[in-house]
């Protein structure tokens, strides 16, 4: 079968909507006697709530209900535990509205449904909660401090799990080692702020018995199964739909966020189809937080620089409740070792409740962290010993012929940390080459003689893609020859109507064009887990390629009968299949479907079913391991703390490449959001742990004048684990970035011996690290 | 995020809207550009009983070069004002502060009056009219005043206009022929407010500097004017190290607030080095125009 | 409270509509006019999604009540294409995968079309900064910045005035002003390449948009007004 | 959110003291006090109007005066809470004679919460001060200011 789309560069299926503002998003959803609710939200980030008045926001002209949870019966009981782990043994949720305590600004009190949104926030306002503030708990270090407020009384603890990963004999290696150096790394929060915020239609038809439900999520089919759960529903009379979905990031994949529930269940008791829309403020303290970690990491090596051991104890955030479970520190502390050969490493951390937003992975998902003070600490190596950056990293990378690596380790999917295939010396060599690294050296001096700091950060990292389960697709040919490829995962702008579509279209011989590729839909695929960990493409796209094969044998064959000559000189091309050498002896894909599915006749033996139709599903035997190099020149004001970035250049290898500008797109996206996480993006909590950058005024998205141009470099070394021999990408761009940045912001103050630990900076604390460098140039 | 409810007024004539204001008193709210009020009601930080639109009113929007001064009419758009010519040759100050407010599209609705109405701390305009001595002109049920920058600004967000006025006009004096100016600023983003923003006026004459006008803006509840360092800098030939005496004589003046954009210290400090780097692009400007 | 009756065009087509004074624009135009290419993702006007025209200029349309809007002419990202024929802009963006879950893209959309009339040749710089306005959270604006330098060739080469609408023209007040010499109204300040042909402009903005609109799924009147 | 200063007030010390636990004198100095009422020895219920320009909101609440050790020292507690979010504060006033007038020490910690302290983070800590500055001009001009 020869390629012809995939590896092209296809301009997108999905586009021409969305550029017509004809795309269909959830508030786009109107549907005829549609009330609209609101959440009243706690102010306080601990309290105990003596009661509720609702008396006069009833009473408010065009309210319909406002509900609490003493209205919600056993519905009430605390949210479904995601993902579970031994480790976890304390596995809190939270209830889809505050029973008897709060324990985050943001949480979710009373529900109001009115005729409109406006109507809906007039009776929040009128809504009295008798709550007793009570301390609240700010910080993980505060959290685990003898005495601490305790966000879950009952447990008499804020640590919910502790778990530990070690490979090789750590302490005796440490023992030994000529050189250790430790330090304290702090990574911040941040949100994923997808454009689009959260939001759910739910409307209920009583006759039919049928739930239908329109959900900006990233896993439409669990929640599909979640709620057919919940209300004693067939999972076949709940219909749940993502439709466009703007952006999600890792923060639309919860299962369940409370509106999920309560807004389907308020259209149930209402009759009415009830549409919520989180506003950008709620967004800002009820939409998924992540990031939050502090590590006390510590590095053994020899006097080569070659990594002895390396350790880390660390300190994992999950904001007042943890859903999710451990994946994000488990991410962090598989992450960690990157592409470098670490003999003997230990990681150790303890999940801790804060009165903060619930974390759960946003894209990275605890990679970001893992990076950073891996390469914080080889930089740190460097420095000590004298030695050139990329210099340290190029000693101690994984060899070409070293694969598969086992790590030793237990990755998120609770297979063996095992990397499939790569070549990373030759992305650290791309990388130093398009960044110029040679001439570095000179050119710093340059600036430096012009009075100007500028310095170079290299930073590199693996990123373990396309895990398991499994996904599925059906693809059906239409008698119109158009192809139809339904598959269960969710889409938020990864271009998977695209995708998907040049897989199918170069085992058809078809274009991408002739390919309709139906996503989040569960009434069109019955089966998935979503789109989440940079899996949707590799796991749903090998499964397309099984399917499109299915479909391509039984086309070939009907077309063998139709045309007289045996199967193996069948051809598929340009929407037609033909007889090797004899073009003219041939019918089109759409009469095929027309006759594999007959009105009359008997069927012979052979047959294996109706129309050009296959169902196939893909389950890789474990993930899949991308890895990169990002090098970027910034230049610092030492004055003002402002930085400008004079290039940034990123080399990636997601095995082989479906779509070169769709692969460079995600990248470039995911860099930016690495760019804000580095230096604008911070979410604030004074010591009560109110939030203080609940606006796009205070959490600062980098704009396109602050994020600069972007250069990007593919390798390709192909997957040996799946038919395609692709990996995800998903998270690659923001996974090295504040590694990558800090090291040359620390490079071009080194003239001020400042120090740089943590991400999010900012003008105002870079100042303060150049105070406490204490060097002057 | 939807507004609480108001009673919405939309007058076509001063008068009326000064008769709706004295009648509802600080219930109400004049609506102009709203581009700091709408933000603040979708919010409900701000439920202003009363909304008084002064959009409709008739003769507001107007930019008029009058000998000394440019008069800015109250509904004139902070982007007209930035793409005048009459601006950018008589108060290229104003032109340059104007490009660093908000947005293209916040400047295209956004009112040059009624920034300055809004007396927010960290914004352009009050520390442009400041720097210049400027004024505006309000209607009242008293009839007109004209108010001097030096009197306008009380507070955060607050200024000495009665709740029951509106400016009708903002008064920027034109800078002489061959005077040079600069704005500078530091914002976290393009477009933000400032961390510390400062606007500079400076004349020479026979190799002294016979005039300087230094003002601040993000540095504390009012835009502030540095009178210690311009009279620090008049009378003496331009060097760094004046340039530098400045710089400290404006970090003693100042009196900011952290947040958590910025520290106060980081705020004193950056104030300094902008006033540093201001005066010396001023002064480029003046030997250009020389 | 009381009701306020607001009558406005938007891409050439008439709609009216009865509303609180307090509900938004970008409300009237989503929810009265069915028109939801125009979205909302801030509300409170830092991430320029629910960029609109009035009369010629982008504004962001969450901070307007749709009282303010009475009389006046809109359009919105519906009115940009010509029949099934994309905008050079909207062609740029699709061409360079400037856009990936779609939600801020009608907003850019709107802010890159004054932008280009405003800038026919611009600089990178002066692209990011004139885009600075609006927030994307999945391209980096990489690819949209490329979209926009790709467009400013497309047009200028094409030399398309009907592609752009016309800019906020000086109010009657301001030309009474005029007569005294040495009155300027505000919009003659500005450079050459700033103006526009109003008229023209105004008229094949309207026809564009009466054959671009897409039917209204809203509650608000529509007459089509009768082409002039 | 802290917060401290001084004050100099040209009245001995046992005239501050007085003035600063009179009811009235509190009624009128407390910027945008709507009312005050007096629900046990040193405890207080006060619903106040504060914010600035289209920033206001209404906070009702409670204020409590305890550790009084007269003239010198007090420590005040308040409570209030209103649609724009809610306010938990403690201080302490200390006195001290200085020459024939009265130096008067404040400093106090402040915690808002809710709508104001997610949105208004960037003035708020200015304006709580020029606040509590504001009742202590009026106290220096009820007692005649030191300076």
């Amino acid at each position: 079968m020869g390629t012809r789309y995939v590896g092209a560069r296809i301009a997108r299926n999905e586009d021409p909507a969305l550029l017509r503002g004809r795309g269909l998003f959830v508030d786009d959803v109107r549907l005829p006697g549609m009330v609209h609710a609101a959440v009243l939200r706690s102010p306080h980030a601990r309290a105990r709530i003596h009661g509720v008045d609702t008396r006069r926001a009833r009473a408010v002209p065009g309210v319909l209900a406002v509900y609490t949870h003493a209205d919600l019966g056993r519905l009430g009981a605390p949210l479904p535990k995601l993902i579970p782990h031994p480790s976890l043994i304390h596995h809190k949720t939270q209830c889809p509205l505050a029973s008897d305590a709060v324990r985050y600004v943001g949480e979710p009190v009373a529900l109001v449904v009115a005729e409109s949104r406006y109507l809906a926030e007039d009776a929040c306002d009128l809504i009295e909660v008798a709550y007793e503030p009570l301390p609240a708990v700010a910080s993980v270090e505060e959290a685990v401090r003898p005495g601490s407020p305790l966000v879950h009384e009952d447990i008499g603890t804020n640590v919910c799990a502790r778990y530990t990963q070690q490979t090789g004999d750590v302490d005796d290696a440490f023992a030994r080692a000529p050189h250790r150096f430790r330090e304290r790394f702090v990574v911040d929060r941040g949100a994923a702020c997808p454009m689009e915020t959260r939001g759910v239609v739910a409307s209920w038809d009583a006759r039919t018995g049928l739930l239908e439900v329109w959900d900006s999520t990233q896993a439409p089919i669990p929640i599909r199964n979640g709620l057919a759960a919940m209300f004693g529903l067939l999972q076949h009379n709940v219909r749940v739909v993502a439709p466009d979905v703007g952006g999600g990031f890792g923060a639309k994949i919860m299962m369940f966020y409370p509106e999920e529930v309560l807004v389907p269940w308020a259209a149930m008791r209402l009759g009415r189809p009830v549409k919520w829309i989180e506003d950008r403020r709620e967004s800002m303290v009820a939409m998924n937080q992540e990031r939050e970690q502090i590590h006390d990491a510590e590095i053994a090596a020899d006097g080569d620089g070659r990594i002895l051991g390396v350790r880390t104890v660390f300190l994992y955030d999950s904001g007042a409740y943890i859903p999710y479970g451990l994946i994000v520190p488990i991410v962090a502390s598989t992450t960690l070792p990157g592409p470098y050969r670490v003999p003997s490493y230990r990681c150790e951390f303890a999940a801790v409740f804060t009165n903060k937003t619930t974390v759960s992975p946003y894209r990275g998902a605890g990679r970001p962290h893992g990076v950073f003070v891996m390469e914080r600490l080889l930089d740190r190596v460097a420095r000590e010993l004298g030695l050139d950056r990329a210099e340290v990293r190029r000693r101690n990378l994984i060899q070409p012929d070293q694969f598969p690596y086992d790590v030793g380790l237990i990755y998120q999917d609770n297979a063996p940390l095992r990397y499939d295939s790569g070549n990373y010396p030759l992305c650290l060599e791309r990388a130093l080459d398009l960044i110029d690294y040679a001439a570095w050296p000179a050119r710093k001096q340059a600036a430096r003689s012009e009075g100007r700091y500028v310095g170079c950060g290299v930073a590199c990292y693996v990123e373990g893609t396309g895990i398991g389960p499994y996904e599925g697709c059906r693809i059906t040919v239409e008698p119109s020859g158009k192809v139809v490829v339904a598959t269960g995962v969710g889409t938020q702008g990864q271009g998977h109507m695209t995708s998907l579509a040049q897989i199918a279209a170069d085992a058809l011989g078809v274009t991408p064009r002739d390919v309709s590729v139906h996503t989040g839909d569960t009434a069109l695929f019955n089966w998935g887990t979503g789109t989440f960990a940079s899996r949707a493409a590799t796991v749903a796209g090998n499964a397309v390629a099984l399917a499109a094969q299915a479909v391509r044998e039984r086309a070939r064959r009907v077309a063998a009968t139709l045309l007289e000559a045996p199967v193996e000189e069948i051809e598929l091309a340009g929407g037609k299949a033909s007889v090797r050498g004899v073009p003219a002896r041939a019918v089109s894909l759409g009469e095929l479907a027309v006759a594999a599915n007959p009105l009359r006749f008997a069927m012979p033996a052979d047959w294996d079913g109706p129309g050009l139709e296959a169902v196939r599903y893909f389950t890789p035997p474990q993930g899949a391991f991308s890895n990169g190099v990002h090098a970027c020149i910034v230049e610092v004001d030492p004055e003002t703390g402002m930085l400008s970035f004079h290039r940034y250049v990123v080399v990636h290898d997601c095995g082989r490449v479906i779509n070169p500008t769709i692969l460079e797109g995600q990248i470039h996206g995911g860099v930016a959001q690495g760019l804000g996480g580095a230096f604008w993006e911070k979410l604030a909590y004074d010591e009560q742990a109110q939030p203080l950058s609940t606006t796009f005024m205070d959490y600062l998205l980098p704009t396109a004048a602050e994020v600069p141009a972007l250069e990007v470099a593919h390798v390709e070394t192909p997957s040996p684990l799946n038919p395609l021999g692709i990996k995800g990408a998903g998270e690659a761009g923001v996974i090295p970035v504040a590694a990558a940045v800090a090291q040359a912001i620390e490079d071009a103050l080194e003239p001020f011996g400042a120090h740089i630990a943590e991400a999010p900076l900012s003008p105002s604390r870079l100042r303060q690290l150049i105070a406490e460098g204490r060097r002057t140039p | 995020m939807k507004p609480a409810a108001f009673e919405y007024f939309a007058p076509r004539t001063v008068e009326q809207a000064v008769d709706l204001l004295a009648q509802h008193g600080d219930q109400a709210k004049v609506l102009a550009g709203g581009q700091s009020l709408v933000p603040l009601m979708n919010m409900r930080l701000a439920r202003p009983a009363v909304i008084v639109d002064i959009n409709r009113v008739d003769g507001l929007e107007y930019i008029v070069a009058a000998p000394a001064v440019l008069r800015i009419g109250a509904l004139t758009r902070q982007r007209a004002a930035e793409r005048s010519r009459l601006v950018a040759e008589r108060c290229p100050l104003l032109r340059d502060a104007l490009r660093l407010v908000g947005h293209v599209q916040i400047r295209n609705r956004g009112t040059v009056a009624g920034s300055i109405a809004h007396a927010d701390p960290a914004a352009e305009l009050t520390a442009v009219l400041t720097a210049l001595d400027g004024e505006v002109v309000a209607r009242g049920p008293g009839g007109t005043r004209v108010i001097a920058a030096s009197d306008l600004f009380v507070t955060y967000l607050t200024t000495s206009l009665d709740p029951r006025e509106i400016i009708t006009e903002v008064r920027f004096p034109a800078l002489p022929p061959g005077t040079g100016w600069s704005w500078m600023e530091i914002a976290r983003r393009h477009g933000d407010f400032a961390l510390a923003g400062v606007g500079v006026v400076l004349a020479l004459g026979g190799g002294v500097i016979t005039e300087a006008r230094i003002a601040l803006t993000g540095v504390g509840p009012t835009p502030v004017r540095a009178t210690s360092a311009e009279r620090l800098l008049t009378g003496r030939a331009p060097s760094e190290g004046l340039w530098a005496d400045a710089a400290e004589a404006v970090r003693a003046a100042v009196d900011p607030d952290g947040d958590i954009h910025a520290s106060a210290e980081y705020r004193r400090h950056v104030a300094g080095v902008l006033v540093q780097r201001a005066l010396c692009e001023a002064l480029t400007r003046v030997r250009e125009a020389a | 409270m009381a009701l306020h009756d607001v009558r406005l065009r938007i891409n050439g087509t008439e709609y009216t509509g009865r509303v609180e004074a307090r509900k938004t624009l970008a409300d009237f135009i989503r929810e009265d006019c069915g028109l939801t290419g125009t979205h909302l993702g801030c509300e409170h006007g830092v991430c320029g999604a629910c960029t609109i025209l009035m009369n010629g200029e982008a504004v962001r349309s969450c901070l307007l009540f749709a009282v303010q809007a009475d009389g006046a002419e809109l359009m919105t990202v519906e009115g940009l294409a010509d029949g099934d024929r994309l905008h050079p802009i909207q062609q740029a963006y699709w061409e360079h995968h400037a856009l990936q879950c779609g939600f801020c893209t009608p907003g850019f959309l709107m802010t890159s079309l004054v932008f280009l009339r405003d800038h026919p040749h611009p600089t990178e710089r002066e692209i990011r900064e004139g885009l600075a306005g609006n927030l994307c959270r999945c391209t980096g604006y990489q690819n949209i910045v490329a979209a926009v330098a790709a467009a400013a060739e497309a047009l200028a080469s094409g030399a398309h005035p009907d592609f752009f609408p016309a800019p906020a023209r000086p109010t009657a007040s301001v030309e009474q002003i005029e007569a005294t010499e040495d009155a300027v109204p505000a919009a003659h300040g500005a450079p050459a390449d700033m103006q526009g042909d109003g008229a023209t402009g105004a008229k094949k903005a309207g026809r564009r948009g009466a054959r671009g609109a897409t039917t209204p799924r809203g509650t608000a009147r529509r007459t089509r007004k009768p082409k002039g | 959110m802290k917060l401290d200063g001084t004050n100099t007030l040209a009245a001995p010390i046992e005239t501050v003291w007085t003035t600063l636990n009179d009811p009235e004198a509190l009624r009128r100095c407390t910027p945008g006090l709507q009312e005050l009422k007096e629900v046990g020895p040193d405890t207080y219920q006060a619903t106040l109007t504060i914010g600035i320009a289209a920033v206001k909101g209404t906070y009702s609440g409670t204020l409590r005066i305890t550790d009084k050790q007269p003239p010198r020292h007090y420590r005040i507690a308040l409570e209030g809470s209103g649609g724009a979010g809610f306010m938990k504060g403690e201080g302490s006033v200390d006195l001290e004679p200085q020459g024939n007038g009265t130096l008067l020490r404040w400093s106090g910690d402040v915690q808002v919460g809710g709508l104001i302290a997610g949105v208004g983070q960037r003035m708020l800590g200015g304006v709580g001060k020029m606040l509590i500055g504001q009742f202590f001009k009026c106290l220096e001009q009820r007692l005649g200011s030191g300076t």
